[in-house]
């Protein structure tokens, strides 16, 4: 009854064929797609193509969270918007797009924003993790959730014509477990936010269309690869990750630059090696436990807001 | 005339908007002196870092690159010949003539 | 009164305001992207996502052309469909998301596949080319019609897990310039095709969704370069290509490599450099006045068909 | 036992689909005779392609990598050191030790 030795319908055959004949794909990785449930956090420039491609590879529930209504300002990038649903909440606007895209998953929409209080109740009905949002403060809680409930998260960010995506605490990995080479946090690579004043949303600094496009479609492909690979399942996390055969577990920064007077060249994309998780991470390390717990996050401890700072950004970059 | 100081040649890449704080060139090979002029140590990350910004950062709003006490801006990645620096040493890791040291500021926009 | 100088409308400015504040951008640009004319040749995989962030971008004029109508397998991956459009041309489907996505554009839609006869009447009335359909000889035919009308074209591919990407003839040089390094045509890159044995379609092969969606968003990426940077316009073209400060013009062959086993790496994206147009191509070179001429292709000369063989596809790749 | 034979490194990858005649690897370091044995001409990419067919090929389809004449079948780019190998020589160009030659098989689907 466990979903994986069913046969698939016709109709998802007709849907998956072309992805499912891709060599290392197949029936089984389908299916594993099918019983996959990932949530995506942000229906905006980076949610909406990412959706769309989760959504169409046939992941069998996806949850996608939200608070802002859709304005015309996000549509030149926001393709999974219209401008018949300004006003609508983006979050249903973009369940709209996707059940015509592909009726077959089960959408659950959230439309208010992830907050301390609600962000484990919601995140550990998930397998997979996509941060899409678009604020430091955010990417720290969805982060240390995503640890202390040992999920997987596909983090991507983008700003004018720069881009980056990383996948982190993959396999998943429990929190203090740091004596081999298990996969980083959030909290791991980026230990403390930038200063206030030097943070700049979209809004403020602008935003290329297909550079924050194509870090939601890569987030996607990242997605799609742990989940046909069951690299999500907690029977993943090998004892000692240097002797893994997954070449998926190696902590990779990806960064995008666009540059609107070049051509494509050697720097326009670049995988960086990122180090393993850290003995003192705040979220992860050794003396975790003792830092950071569900019940600590849910009662406001650690203070977000005040870590990342009030934002009075100054336009520059 | 002043005295000729060896230097070697460091690749250095900003990255995610960096670039706009160095002439908006996102690729610089800067000749570094060997050793710090300021204590003879041989030239580390930490000297590339106050060398850029005395030579190289044109742009008033130095706070987006280095704090008052010199040391780099949080929510700057270094990496090291494509590895994070924090597996290298950060600022303590002798530059080697080559080496390439990109600044990749974080973002969060989406 | 050519639409260069006007100032924007209050909508214009709420639409596109978040990437005209993009440095390189601005108004001018912005007026140069409303004020062009852009081609998408193929309403699947490369051209939904494409035609959704050009359309999302503001260009102004829209032609699609298609013959192909919707069907359940395209739905994984050629997101600007739907399956409430199973059955309707692919174009009628693309133009029916995109003027919800943005009406201000004008869509023009070609519901029949681009052909030797109809290539040059239709190609004439644009002013740069997206590639984004699926066999070797349709993109031997749109290269060579666009070298004879002095268009830009970037041209994209996409199979299982690997996509490519190429920005051609740009800026737009008259055929049979070849003195100086100008750019290459499609036939200046890929002389020959494959043997007709060796060629294998997505329907064959299999294609993985976000392998084309990336490409088909870096087409729009490029395509938006190229116009903002009026290098489409034919006073763009140098006298002498290696003086011009345009780093756009290196002809580059993008190509990006999925692994669903391993992280990005190094070798996930490389931008290859390629060399400028050839003296003996047929279609571009010294000679080809000779060899190719408008009225060579609409009258079967050369035989596109013959050229790239009839496909007898063993599926292996 | 076969007299030694002097070789150098090679980096090989194949891209577009090839790395499936080869293993499914895309990255070999390949070691190769720096002279080709038949006579004895320094190492040049016509000789690699021979070389990668007889020692690497393990796919029963070498139509999709080389012809019967054992020249590379069309439709497949090569890239020396990441550069198109017509500016190079192309089967002409000789190697040194450390380069680093692409195959890529041209993609047509949408
Ligand atoms: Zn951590
Ligand atoms: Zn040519």
């Amino acid at each position: 009854h466990n979903g994986f030795s069913r046969r698939l319908t016709d109709e998802e055959f007709d849907r998956y064929s072309r992805q499912m004949i891709v060599p290392g794909m197949g029936r089984e990785a389908q299916l594993r797609l099918i019983n996959s449930k990932v949530l995506i956090i942000g229906g905006g420039g980076l949610g909406c193509p990412a959706a769309q491609y989760v959504a169409g590879a046939g992941v069998g529930t996806i949850g996608i969270i939200d608070g802002d209504v859709v304005e015309p300002s996000n549509l030149h990038r926001q393709v999974g918007h219209a401008t018949s649903r300004i006003g609508m909440k983006k979050v249903d606007s973009l369940i709209t797009h996707l059940r015509d895209l592909n009726p077959l998953p089960t959408y659950t929409p959230y439309t208010y924003p992830i907050s301390p209080e609600n962000a484990a109740d919601i995140i550990s009905q998930y397998d997979l993790v996509l941060d899409c949002t678009d604020n430091p403060a955010t990417r720290y809680l969805i982060s240390d959730v995503c640890v202390l409930l040992c999920k997987p998260l596909v983090s991507a960010a983008s700003i004018q014509k720069s881009g980056q995506l990383i996948v982190l605490n993959c396999p998943p990995t429990p929190q203090g477990k740091v004596d081999k080479k298990y996969p980083p946090c959030y909290r791991c690579c980026f230990r403390k936010p930038p200063p206030a004043n030097t943070q700049l949303s979209c809004g403020e600094a602008g935003i290329m269309g297909p550079v924050v496009g194509l870090m939601g479609v890569a987030q996607a492909g990242e997605a799609i690869k742990i989940l046909a690979s069951a690299l999500h399942l907690p029977s993943s996390i090998p004892s000692n990750p240097e002797d893994d055969p997954h070449n998926l577990i190696q902590p990779t920064l990806l960064i995008y630059s666009y540059d609107l007077t070049a051509a494509p060249g050697p720097f326009t994309f670049r995988a960086l090696k990122m180090a393993p998780r850290k003995k003192n991470c705040f979220a992860c390390g050794e003396n975790s436990p003792q830092t950071l717990t569900l019940e600590g996050v849910k009662s406001g401890n650690p203070n977000y807001i005040q870590f990342c700072g009030i934002q009075t950004p100054k336009i520059v970059l | 005339m002043a005295p000729e100081i060896e230097t070697m040649p460091i690749w250095v890449d900003f990255a995610g908007g960096l670039q706009t704080l160095f002439s908006n060139k996102p690729n610089h090979m800067i000749s570094l002196p060997i050793f710090n002029p300021s204590d003879f140590s041989p030239a580390n990350v930490g000297f590339l870092i106050s060398h850029l910004v005395k030579n190289h950062l044109k742009h008033p709003q130095t706070e987006f690159f280095v704090q008052e006490d010199g040391h780099l801006t949080p929510g700057i990645l270094v990496l090291i010949n494509d590895v994070d620096w924090e597996l290298e040493g950060e600022e303590e890791y002798e530059l080697k003539p080559g080496d390439n040291v990109i600044f990749v500021s974080t973002m969060h926009g989406g």
